[in-house]
């Protein structure tokens, strides 16, 4: 866990990017923003409000719809001394760039010996739950882990959302920062308690690649990510008052995973389920199921649980989306069969 | 000849005004649940709602030269374009409530509405629907029919890598295809000027050595010439043709937009100029029809329109588990 | 395992990826063809020798290097009662068209509530080990394999590429076919006898969706796909002179996964070594496993064996491809270590 | 004036031809190991190869117009473009062997070339690398300077979509960019007439609402000076342009290519007309350079070249484990 820091203040997961973002825009004027909206409007789900009239339409840059042309573009003034970061809309957005991320941005420094570095931020909304659809309500996590070459992060908290954010920042390599939409405390979605959390004024860091035990238990462990940490959450709490003692494990790192502290936890549970909001197959449930199948083994007492979205395309109406996202409920029932077995 | 003609304006005042009326009422019914506090995911019709109230020539002043053999590719805000192709209203409008009896039985959406019968689909990909429309007119072409295939985007669409592909494509197969382009001035909340390299898209058309037209100020007549002209070039396998229409956003990019980026006066001015009236009052002048004739219309228009609510409405929401079905066939 | 046809001859995996296109058109005119140099070159990969001559221009179609734009247009060609099968010339490239195959080609029978077919069949070929580097040697399996609404398959031997294929033509929804360079017979590359093998004259027909045992066994199970069924064999064979009995699926279907076929050999052997050409982290090592510690627990004995492309770029040296790229040695060391447990 | 002018034509000469020979002795060693069946996969120099002798003039004529604070993005063809911008020889030529003296530590090779210092890199995805020089053109202008960033494809690169957006940017920004398109008639089998639906590609500027150049007959004097015109204009914040140079492909798409889909009299009527030859001759006949002193430049340039191929071989192969390394810094 975080060691806690003074003078903190309530923030929501957008004001604590936005915080980050303009904390180090100030301290390094090599950094600059490319993405649609995010000038005036402030960025469709609110990653940079306020900056355009703190920096300018010089630093702040909003852009044509062309992502293969402004999120390529990064990788060239990267290559030239600036430190772009850049923001995809929607994660479901991708395909459309996808060439450029993953064999340029990813693969560059590997390809050039280590001679090139690309400081890129690339910033994306994820996540469902608001009936957005087949085509906006994507996290498509896995799609980002699989690729060799990119740091990938999807933090939940806003405290997690500030220091990762500075942390990629400053990272000499790619990092994809993911925000989940529900998580960033906006005012036309959802209110949700998890999207609002005591933010350190000051700037500061947090690793790329350490998971956070958000909850200690001893009978079972539950990985999750983003909205399905707060769900677990939500779990644990109603398992307590049966008896069940629950640790979740916030993954915070989609890329490179911190194994070492899902794999203790298991030594100590010996019942592991992983939650996520991403499709089921190669998924998150698919990596931790793996990692703990092949170097955790000996510590399993019963099968894993995965919970994940089955493999379909979100659907649009309320009632099916809220079926095939994983929620407290799911993870409680499968919790109560586990801990049996 | 005349005759056709008029009856065609007709059929164009009719599809706008359709659309304007479904519209206008979609707007209430979407705040529905989102009272007092805003909030995207809740009430009857949740998620995104892009309308396109402003913007019914581009649709309808092109869509009355199509049939229902013709093909009609839309994008994030399809409505205007949906209702004057012919798709299903009741459905369509039970798709948008999110009901099992809409057209994807409530998998779809607003941004996804698909009606074979009547060849329309849209999408929510920006630039996404042009290549479907492009492999349409292959397939008329192939086939040997004199059927066409039109795509409208929005003129921030003609800023994507799928516009120039699709375009360089249907070019070089000389293919029934037209792009329409419905410029609105914003994409979203990045007006043309800031995203765009040239001042209309029509100029495009000479990189793929075919025609480009420009129709100005909203004009529903001129909108009607110009896309008979192309839509007759496209049946003759004369080649495809780049529209630019300069139309209006009266609306936020969605419902909710705070639009803190757009001139207030903006608005105002355009409706002003509402292409609905300026139809109206032309038909009026032309004794196209008559005072009475257009609010029998209209009645019916509403009727029409209402029903489908009412439809929605009364229509069962899917089962949970529906949600599982229809990925394969 | 196939039932074995009348009238075989041995074709390489080229020429019955030619016999199955061939046939398929003949009997069906709707069927045409798209990609890049496809028409008088024949594939990059053999995919198509000989058919322009044969079918013409109208239908075998060589485009522009525009793959959002000729991928894209199958959709249409389909919707309208045509059966575009396309190529995209390497895997690799999926990232410029990678909207229109997620968002759109998978999508679209969902999102229309099945109003919508799109039969599609998405050619491409994978796999290195010849020195293409970072940009051309990929197989990418499980960038496909994670989403919804398209089928995945990657057969290995000649056999089932050509019932495979025919299957995936003849199918109303959306197939990706993947096809390894290696296993193509092509006589520019290395020459490997698994490339080459009998093939029955007429059409048939091979699921989409079932796993092959290609040797069984009972003290490991080995599951591969293409080229890493290939080095299994090898190493199986190996294993035998060393009292080792392998069982080796070659899995053949990477979406859907035929769990039956891996959990049955599963309670049988207890033992699990998963090996791809495909990057490790999220790909086919962990979604096998993660079906298995899930799904067949109590058979498993021993930590499951991961063998894969650790997370890195594809590098270019033969040394260092060779290197990242599993084989026979590295599977033999895995089960020997394995066996003992 | 003069003397400048007369120099920078030597330099070009010298650059053309460094190029032509590090390629003739290319396909030669490319072929060692490969014999007497060809095996992609075997010998010193694995893997695809693309050569580019009759292509040098787009490159030298060009680059002589830039510095070292210039940057150059190329394509899966790049040996001409990277000789001309001083990319190490050495080092590249390793590279190719795949050896760990090379650019790239033996990661990269051939297709993927980069040399930070005199800012070269090169890709094998079509299209890939114009947003990247974009990128670098938006960074010159955004700290001021007078740099220019020129990015060079192939004809068969013009219908991709990053075509599209990266030259709608640069064209947008104002940038400092220059899009070089070498047009060799082909895109591997499929000709120019069978991709592009112009006849050049300079009038695909006009969708931008920028300056569009041809270059005929592969002319290294007419590209010397359109492209002092293009780089001076980017320069001096005048925006960016498109040149396409009417080029030849000597050989087949890469090496091991049967060029069965190319008509056989093609080549030999364009070897005819070789661009360095042709330059030889103009240098000599305007007395530019005698005849003794071009033989001096040209044992100077084999020397060059014998000396990093000679390094190359000598050079130690990396370790296998290496292949670890350098995914992150
Ligand atoms: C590829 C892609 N990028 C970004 C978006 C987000 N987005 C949705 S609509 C829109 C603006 C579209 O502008 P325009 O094409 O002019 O259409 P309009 O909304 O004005 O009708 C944007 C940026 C998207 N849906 N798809
Ligand atoms: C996005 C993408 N599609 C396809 C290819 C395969 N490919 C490599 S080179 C090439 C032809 C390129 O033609 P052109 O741009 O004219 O360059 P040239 O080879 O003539 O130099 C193709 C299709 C690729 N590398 N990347
Ligand atoms: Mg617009
Ligand atoms: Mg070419």
């Amino acid at each position: 866990m975080e060691t806690i820091k003074e003078k903190r203040k309530k923030l929501t997961g957008s004001k604590a990017m936005i915080q980050a973002l303009e904390q180090e825009m100030n301290r390094d004027s090599n950094i600059f923003i490319m993405g649609e909206d995010i000038g005036k409007y402030g960025g469709i789900f609110g990653s940079t409000t306020g900056l355009y009239d703190k920096f300018g339409s010089d630093r702040i840059m909003d852009t044509p719809i062309s992502e293969t042309g402004f999120i390529g573009a990064s990788v060239g003034a990267a290559a030239e001394g600036l430190r772009p970061v850049v923001e995809l809309m929607f994660a479901d957005f991708h395909g459309v760039v996808m060439d450029q991320i993953y064999n340029h941005i990813a693969k560059i420094h590997y390809m050039s010996g280590g001679n090139v570095k690309l400081p890129i931020v690339l910033m994306t909304a994820v996540g469902g739950g608001y009936s957005d659809a087949a085509q906006h309500s994507q996290t498509l996590y896995a799609s980002f882990g699989h690729l060799p070459g990119l740091k990938v992060v999807a933090p939940t908290f806003p405290h997690d959302i500030k220091g990762m954010l500075i942390t990629a920042i400053r990272d000499d390599n790619p990092v994809i920062f993911m925000f989940h939409k529900t998580l960033q405390g906006l005012g036309w979605m959802d209110q949700i308690d998890a999207s609002l959390g005591p933010v350190p004024e000051e700037a500061y860091t947090i690793p790329l690649d350490k998971a956070n035990i958000v909850r200690e238990g001893k009978d079972v462990t539950i990985v999750g990510v983003q909205m399905m940490t707060v769900e677990a959450l939500k779990a644990a709490e109603k398992l307590a008052e049966q008896g069940i003692d629950a640790e979740v494990i916030d993954l915070r790192s989609i890329k490179p995973i911190d194994k070492e502290t899902i794999l203790t936890s298991i030594a100590k549970t010996n019942r592991l389920v992983v939650v996520d909001e991403d499709y089921y197959s190669y998924g998150i449930t698919a990596e931790i199921s793996a990692i703990v199948a092949s170097e955790g083994f000996k510590d399993l007492k019963a099968p894993i649980v995965r919970l994940a979205i089955p493999d379909v395309p979100i659907p649009y109406s309320r009632v099916m989306e809220k079926f095939v996202i994983p929620n407290a409920d799911n993870i409680i029932d499968s919790v109560k069969k586990l801990v049996k077995i | 000849m005349k005759h056709i003609y008029e009856n065609h304006l007709l059929w164009v005042y009719r599809a706008m005004k359709t659309s304007r009326y479904f519209e206008e009422k979609m707007e209430k019914v979407y705040l529905e649940g989102k009272q007092p506090v805003f909030n995207i995911g809740a009430g009857p019709v949740p998620g995104e709602m892009h309308l396109s109230n402003g913007q019914e020539p581009a649709a309808a002043s092109m869509i009355v030269h199509l049939t229902k053999n013709d093909t009609v590719t839309a994008t994030h805000r399809p409505h205007h374009q949906a209702i004057a192709k012919g798709v299903d209203l009741k459905k369509m409008t039970a798709e948008i409530y999110g009901k099992k009896t809409g057209l994807g039985k409530g998998k779809g959406g607003h941004m996804h509405l698909f009606d074979p019968k009547v060849k329309f689909s849209c999408g929510g990909i920006v630039g996404g629907g042009i290549p479907h429309a492009v492999g349409a007119a292959l397939a008329n072409k192939k086939r040997g029919t004199d059927w066409v295939a039109v795509s409208f985007i929005g003129e921030g669409a003609a800023n994507t890598g799928a516009f120039h592909e699709s375009m360089n494509l249907a070019a070089l197969w000389n293919l029934p295809f037209i792009l329409v382009v419905e410029n609105n001035s914003w994409g979203i909340s990045v007006s043309m000027k800031n995203s765009t390299s040239v001042s209309s898209n029509d100029i495009r058309a000479k990189a793929y050595g075919i025609n480009g037209y420009l129709v100005k100020d909203n004009d529903p007549l001129e909108m009607y010439r110009i896309s008979k002209e192309a839509v007759e070039r496209a049946r003759e396998g004369k080649g495809p043709s780049i529209i630019e229409i300069e139309t209006y956003r009266y609306l936020g990019h969605f419902q909710g937009d705070p639009e803190l980026y757009r001139p207030k006066e903006e608005v105002p001015i355009l409706r002003e100029k509402d292409p609905i009236e300026r139809l109206k009052n032309h038909l009026l002048r032309e004794n196209i029809i008559t005072d009475d004739k257009i609010k029998n219309l209209e009645d019916k228009i509403f009727n029409e329109v209402d029903n489908a609510y009412d439809f929605a409405i009364h229509s069962e929401y899917p089962e949970p588990e529906e949600a599982l079905e229809d990925v394969f066939c």
